[in-house]
């Protein structure tokens, strides 16, 4: 894949070029040619060398496979982790003790605080405020940074009582969890959770305050959606136009399709309606209603309740909105803990597809594999979230194109990147791919 | 005085190969100490959170990831051209990670399969250690690396002193800590003898058999364990063969382990040898 | 409430002193009694499938009628058909782990520009009782006090852990397949080393007090005498484990029969089974083995020096610069056995092994040492080369400070430092001796003395790595920690009257100069003094001034030889001993004394020994990984010694076949 | 040229010729020639016919071999009591190392040629001299590889 696609020179055309973007997780570059103030290419390009995961976890056990595909990302492992357990215990009809259910959903508040802190203060707010890092902000910015990291932190020990350590946890099991955590374990991080509470409320407050660019567009949304609770794991798969799916039934609606230029593929909607976008935006849009009271005021007063619909830069506000929810909803669920009384329930392979999508912090993550009789996996497909963005983004840049036209070109091509930065792409995610035998199959 | 650090505050580069970013992630995730780790060192390159570039020259380059496309080739070289001292982070670097998988499998076949158009995209047949092409000062092990290795490299480097990594089996972590021995006591086949511990022995902590993510330790005797498990554990090879199969395949004496037993399939949807339905949890 | 109820039986226990009787009920009044006495209460509960030594606070916490099932590599729970509350037998982990605990911070040390501070950590530990320690446990116990704590030099935190435990032995009465206390003349009876004494019977215990503590808190609990029949069946469960157990591992001769199979080809077939894990090591309760690590902040200001359990079996463990003493896994199993069962009478008057059987169902892949071994030992005396002076800071977490008066270049990477300071314990200090020497965060280095002054020491130091070059840069002015002197010195005094020559190499000169400054302060005393040095090449000779003093004024034949003659060396070309291959002189007066790499030891005595120069007579020091300076940390074992405490100086007769051999 | 008795006096003060029998210590010094060098002074080059075994009674001798582009080293310098000079004894009779004299020496030579002759004729005298040229030989060759080893040598210095 080539690193550095030299601009071209032609007279009457203008192109806005980043051949590494830099505050985002893997490799990537953007490319916008428009000529005669007409957009004729937007290219996210991605670079990020392909590791086919779909192939690796052949011939492998659901155990393995849980902790194979974690390492398709540093910052979302559990993510991949839940969206395999998930899938397989769907197939294999195992019914896991309740306290292991409220067990994964605290895992993934973890991983959600530690994510979404991450690339509010260290990636995307150096944006809004002007600096080159969050570390460089720190030298303005000290004790706003020291609480963000003191919050990240929260989320990474959170992750590190109940897996062992913040990347790559290895309790994540079929069937529950390898060893569920005491009590006190749990009740001794509560104070840090408190703390990282209040300090997400007033985020909510500093990134409301950011000034945002203007931009307009109200996209088709997709994620999962749950009556009872914000969804992580559970739910149905809807969107902003009617589709209503079982978490397994995500192929009904969405195929990927692979797009020169880019290691990763993209994804479109079957019914021709083209892109949609996923994320903290879109779940807040889908299932608001779900959010932790404490979160919904946030949201309710930050004025960006609706704006979130249409300026991709206020996805900021999300993030910051379900940081919120996360440590509120980890410390509801750490009050009403009890160790399971069963935390790995025996289960028995059984042939078939294993299929599940769960809400990863960047969006709906799909997984499926076809598993065999002798309780391996046959084949294996995983739709991450920005491959399924990446369609809006480059939809977006267009949008944005027409916005930055006459700003000086490096203040242009700073923008863009920001706009970029705004669905927080997971670039190594990304890099997976479609095992089209499966199609044929 | 005594001590002579690598520089005074080393210029320091973070740079990625096929890898999922979380050891580099690792030093973003050091919370109580980042901030006086940017004081002691001078972090001029690191995509990953800054947007401030740097081509080099470093003090000290931190790799993560493996070789693994033809681009890469050239890259390292150059790198390590520019770099007094170059660490590798983690099983890709160290060992060429779980990619390095498809070493044992046909790459067309992989890339076939996987591809509508595998002409578009550029891959290495093999995925393979930074050490296989550059010369290595210093390497922290593990799928992740380990915060406190991390601390105690840096401190290390601003200190003069050698970096205390041990190369001792997983083992004598779970006995330092008193953690039964899941092997002896529960019979759940464990990789902790032969791999270098560094890790915390997390795995017999969280009641799992190690799976080897830091890698072979100095000479593991990975035949006797073998031929434990065969013997005592009555276990099919191929069984066998996939827990060498993991994030660290690719390191000696693993790796010869892998070949001899199985444990990887070739290309995809190939079949293996029989083994029995996996029965999870307690049976 | 406890103690009304326990001074309300005081009128019943019996007159007799024989054993009492303590009803099962009744058994929560001892855990009581130990609770207010402000005792944390260690003893046996069920933990993730195995029954580990825990705080408990009730009798509910107990393992009722809980048993082990332990086989090589095998452990397993299983429910017992009473409901006994000690109806196992020894748990995964030993009780060193409170006694010796696995991480002791040792040391805290600051460096502030020039200025250094070392400060002992004080151990403030918990005050313990063990509730249910088995007479191999108790017998672990007395062996490790004969190690740490029983020769002239002692480890300080070990020393307060151990003093704070109240101990509450529990007769066996059951055994495990891999019991054999009985071959090892420690169990199943527990005899002595306790303070109170139980043996479980279905209703209840038998109570003995083993110590006046034993007996105040004895005098606390509800007893009445035991019955005849109590006594009785007591006995005859004990009696009967040990006829179960039998003999597996028949003790007579062990140690010389062990020690005269060193080359006995099992020693490689194990050693293909043997992962080298440690873990037989490490659940050992009588392995003291340890390491220890530094841990720095980033500004390389503060440092604290962390004691860590290691294990004989790491390929780490027996490395110096050059490489491992013991590079084979089949070295290391040697190592461990024979140290075990072995040479550890002849460093401590005892054997290392309780029969516990830990190693045999801790060791993943099941090897089991009875089968490894065979047969029995008698004592043989310790033979350690007493000190001539008390060294300071003897125990391995103090330091006395030292300042650098003076730095002088010997050669292109080796310098030497007059440190000043210190304390006068070192200016008495004696030939051949060595110091500890440590920079905060750095590891502590054994550096031979290589001058003694009125008010301190020189030590020559090489280059080689991060720590000796960091000292190799000390400047005027900065601060260093010491201990010592330590190890033995040259028996200059067997020199008195005869004929002397001293080889040595390269560095190896620095721990024989103070040899050469004693004998030129008294020079007739000594007969012919020859000094044969050889180095590298002409650059790397140390000392140049004082060698050609030491020839041409102080009456000493000097020859020097370097391995490469360059264009600038007019003086001879070949090995030291290429300096009296040739010579027809007589030996047979003459004390020998070397300092160099082992092989150039083995060839010069070789060469010695064809002057007539017996091997009793030939003085060697050898050079092996050292930590702690003072035998407790074992790195530097070599058969029976502790290269550090019992040498570095042996005489090649002391040493025997051990020396030159492969993996010692 | 000095008398017999002297002659078999010194050969009989070195360790290569000491305590042979009278007889053959008598034939020794009847080939024998003492033999004196300047400081220096060249006593054979490396590659030429060696034509002279020799035992160095006083001074030292230098065994030099020539490393192209490096020029002359020194590899090991003869001391009293030993021998120089083998290659006389062993074919081809060419001299392995340039010999060179240090400081003023003196030393027993022997004719090469004439010496191999005797050795030949004389068995008593074969027998009893072999031994010690071989024991010469054998030291060099374990001192050599001892050199080999090069005991000394920092080993190599990393940062870590």
């Amino acid at each position: 894949m080539s690193r550095a696609t030299t601009s071209d020179k032609v007279v009457d055309e203008r192109v806005y070029e980043v051949h590494e973007l830099t505050r985002v997780e893997g490799e990537g570059s953007l490319r916008l040619r428009v000529k005669d103030g007409e957009v004729i290419e937007a290219r996210l390009g991605i670079f990020e060398t392909p590791r086919y995961f779909e192939q690796l976890v052949v011939g492998r056990t659901p155990d393995e496979v849980i902790d194979m595909v974690a390492r398709i990302c540093g910052i979302c492992p559990v993510a991949y982790q839940m969206s395999a357990v998930h899938g397989f215990e769907d197939l294999f009809g195992v019914r896991i003790d309740p306290q292991s259910r409220a067990l994964r959903r605290l895992l993934y508040c973890g991983e959600w605080i530690e994510s979404h802190a991450l690339h509010i203060y260290l990636l995307h707010a150096p944006d809004f405020l002007g600096y080159e890092s969050g570390i460089a902000m720190a030298a303005d910015h000290r004790p706003l940074v020291e609480q963000a990291l003191k919050m990240k932190k929260a989320g990474n020990h959170l992750i590190k009582i109940l897996g062992g350590r913040p990347i790559h946890p290895v309790s994540v099991r079929v069937g529950g969890w390898s060893r569920a955590p005491r009590v006190s374990e749990l009740k001794e991080h509560r104070a840090a959770l408190e703390d990282g509470l209040a300090f997400a409320l007033e985020t909510v407050k500093v990134v409301a305050g950011f000034t945002m660019p203007a931009f307009a567009r109200e996209p088709r949304v997709v994620s999962l959606r749950h009556p009872a609770e914000y969804p992580f794991s559970d739910g149905r798969i809807v969107s902003s136009d009617g589709v209503d799916l079982r978490p397994s039934a995500w192929r009904d609606a969405f195929e990927e399709f692979q797009v020169e230029g880019s290691n990763a593929l993209h994804a479109r909607s079957l019914d021709g309606k083209g892109v949609y976008l996923l994320g903290p935006a879109a779940r807040v849009v889908l299932a608001g209603e779900q959010l932790h009271p404490l979160a919904k005021e946030a949201l309710a007063a930050s004025g960006y309740a609706e704006l979130i619909r249409t300026n991709i830069y206020a996805s900021i506000v999300a993030r910051a909105v379900e940081l919120v929810h996360a440590f509120a909803e980890a410390i509801d669920i750490i009050d009403a803990y009890q160790v399971p009384a069963e935390p790995l329930v025996a289960w028995h392979s059984r042939p078939g597809v294993a299929a599940w999508a769960t809400e990863a912090p960047r969006g709906l993550l799909f997984h499926r594999y076809e598993v065999d009789e002798s309780g391996r996996i046959r084949a294996a497909q995983i739709v991450p979230p920005t491959s399924q963005n990446q369609a809006a983004i480059e939809a977006d840049l267009v949008v944005a194109a027409k916005q930055i036209l006459d700003l000086p070109h490096a203040e242009a091509t700073r923008r863009l990147e920001q706009m970029i930065r705004s669905y927080d792409p997971c670039i190594s995610c990304a890099t997976h791919f479609l095992d089209l035998r499966i199609e044929e199959a | 005085m005594a001590h002579a650090p690598v520089a005074a505050r080393p210029r320091v580069g973070v740079v990625k190969f096929a890898s999922c970013d979380g050891c580099q992630l690792t030093l973003l995730d050091l919370e109580d100490e980042l901030l006086s780790v940017v004081e002691h060192f001078d972090i001029v390159d690191f995509p990953e959170a800054t947007s401030a570039r740097s081509a080099g020259p470093y003090d000290v380059l931190f790799v993560e990831g493996s070789v693994s496309e033809p681009a890469h080739l050239e890259r390292i070289v150059e790198l390590r051209r520019k770099t007094r001292l170059l660490v590798t982070i983690g099983a890709c670097a160290t060992a060429g990670g779980i990619q390095a998988l498809r070493n044992w499998a046909d790459h067309d076949a992989f890339r076939a399969g996987v591809y509508s158009n595998p002409e578009w995209i550029a891959s290495l047949a093999r995925s393979t250690p930074i050490a296989e092409h550059v010369t290595v000062d210093a390497e922290l092990r593990g799928c992740p690396i380990d915060p406190g290795q991390l601390v105690e490299l840096l401190t290390a480097l601003t200190t003069g002193r050698r970096p205390q990594l041990p190369d001792e089996a997983v083992c004598m972590e779970c006995k330092r800590r008193g953690v039964v021995c899941v092997m002896v006591s529960k019979g759940i086949p464990c990789l902790g003898q032969v791999t270098q511990t560094g890790c915390g022995a997390i795995c017999p902590r969280f009641g799992r058999g190690c799976y080897g993510c830091f890698g072979p330790r100095e000479q593991a005797n990975t035949a006797g364990l073998t031929s434990h498990f065969q013997v005592a554990g009555d276990r099919p090879r191929e069984e066998i063969g996939r827990l060498f199969a993991g994030f660290t395949a690719y390191s000696e004496p693993f790796r010869s382990m892998v070949t001899e037993l199985g444990g990887v399939r070739a290309g995809h949807g190939t079949t293996t040898t029989t083994a029995p339905a996996p029965r999870g949890g307690k049976a | 409430m406890v103690i009304p109820v326990s001074r309300s039986f005081r009128g019943n226990r019996p007159e007799t002193e024989g054993p009492a009787f303590l009803a099962r009920a009744d058994l929560q009044v001892l855990f009581d009694i130990l609770r207010e006495d402000g005792r944390r209460l260690i003893g046996p509960t069920v933990a993730d499938g195995s029954i580990i030594y825990d705080d408990i606070t009730s009798v509910d916490e107990l393992p009722s009628g809980i048993g082990d099932e332990q086989a090589p590599g095998s452990y397993r729970l299983r429910r017992r058909d009473d409901e006994r509350l000690f109806g196992y037998v020894v748990g995964p982990t030993a009780w060193k782990k409170w006694t010796f605990p696995a991480l002791v911070p040792l040391t805290r040390a600051t460096r502030d520009g020039h200025l250094v501070t070392f400060a002992p950590e004080q151990a403030a530990p918990p005050t313990l009782a063990f509730l249910g320690a088995r007479a191999c446990e108790i017998a672990a116990l007395g062996i490790t006090d004969r190690v740490l704590i029983g020769a002239e030099f002692i480890d300080p935190d070990y020393m307060v852990r151990r003093a704070n435990v109240f101990i509450v032995a529990v007769q066996c009465t059951t055994s495990a397949s891999t019991c054999f206390c009985t071959s090892m003349g420690t169990g199943p009876e527990v005899s002595e080393g306790f303070d109170l004494s139980l043996t479980e019977l279905d209703a209840g215990f038998l109570v003995e007090a083993g110590t006046p503590a034993g007996r105040a808190v004895l005098e606390r609990l509800p007893l009445r005498a035991a019955s005849a029949a109590e006594q009785y069946g007591a006995a005859a469960t004990v009696a009967a484990v040990r006829a179960k157990i039998g003999d597996p591992v028949p003790a007579d001769g062990l140690h010389d029969r062990l020690l005269a199979q060193l080359d006995h080809p099992r020693w490689a077939q194990v050693a293909e089974r043997c992962i080298t894990c440690g873990n037989c090591t490490l659940a050992c309760p009588t392995c003291f083995c340890t390491s220890v690590t530094q841990a720095t902040d980033l500004t390389g200001a503060k440092a604290v020096a962390n004691r860590t359990w290691d294990s004989c079996f790491s390929p780490g463990f027996a490395k110096v610069a050059g490489g491992s003493f013991r590079a084979r896994p089949r070295d290391r199993y040697r190592q461990w056995l024979t140290h075990k069962f072995a040479t550890w009478w002849d460093q401590f008057g005892t054997s290392g092994c309780v029969g516990c059987g830990r190693c045999i169902t801790w060791c993943p892949v099941g090897i089991d040492v009875r089968e490894e071994l065979n047969a029995i030992a008698p004592p043989v005396a310790r033979s350690p080369e007493s000190h001539l002076v008390e060294p300071v800071a003897a125990t391995p977490n103090e330091f006395v400070i030292a300042r650098v008066a003076a730095t002088k270049a010997e050669t292109s990477d080796t310098t030497t430092l007059t440190l000043i300071g210190g304390d006068p314990a070192f200016s008495r200090g004696s030939p051949g001796q060595f110091a500890m020497v440590a920079l905060p965060g750095f590891p502590p280095l054994p550096i031979s003395i290589s001058r003694f002054l009125a008010d301190g020491i020189e030590l020559t130091i090489r280059g080689a790595g991060p720590a000796t070059k960091a000292l190799c840069g000390l400047q005027v002015g900065d601060q260093v920690g010491l201990r010592g002197p330590l190890g033995n010195n040259w028996p200059l005094d067997r020199a008195f009257g005869r004929d002397l020559i001293i080889v040595t190499g390269g560095i190896g000169l620095a721990p024989l100069r103070p040899v050469l400054h004693a004998i030129i302060a008294d020079r007739r005393r000594f007969g012919d003094v020859k000094l044969f040095y050889g180095a590298r090449t002409s650059a790397d000779l140390l000392y140049r001034d004082e060698l050609e003093q030491w020839g041409k004024r102080d009456g000493i034949d000097v020859r020097l030889t370097v391995d490469r003659g360059g264009p600038d060396w007019s003086g001879r070309v070949g090995i030291v001993t290429h300096l009296f291959d040739q010579a027809t002189w007589d030996g047979s007066n003459m004390i020998a004394l070397v300092c160099g790499p082992e092989r150039m030891i083995q060839a010069t005595s070789t060469t010695l020994a064809g002057r007539g120069v017996s091997e009793s007579r030939i003085h060697v020091t050898l050079e092996r990984h050292m930590e702690c300076g003072i035998g407790l940390c074992g790195h530097c074992q070599m058969g029976k010694y502790f290269v550090c405490r019992d040498g570095p100086v042996f005489s090649i007769a002391q040493l025997g076949d051990t020396f030159g051999r492969e993996g010692i | 040229m000095q008398d017999q008795a002297s002659l078999v006096a010194v050969l009989n003060s070195t360790w290569f010729a000491s305590g042979l029998e009278p007889g053959i210590q008598t034939h020794l010094a009847e080939l024998s020639r003492t033999f004196t060098a300047e400081p220096g002074q060249e006593l054979f080059r490396e590659g030429d016919e060696s034509l002279v075994f020799g035992v160095v009674i006083k001074g030292r001798v230098a065994l030099r071999t020539r490393v192209p582009e490096r020029g002359d080293f020194t590899i090991l310098t003869v001391e009293p009591g030993d021998v120089y000079g083998w290659s006389a004894l062993v074919p081809p009779y060419r001299s392995t190392s340039t010999a060179v004299a240090i400081e003023a020496v003196e030393a027993i030579t022997f004719e090469g040629p004439a010496l191999r002759a005797a050795l030949r004729e004389d068995a008593a005298l074969a027998q009893a001299l072999y031994p010690r040229v071989l024991v010469a030989v054998a030291r060099r060759l374990n001192a050599t590889r001892v050199q080999l080893l090069d005991l000394f040598a920092a080993e190599q210095v990393r940062t870590w």
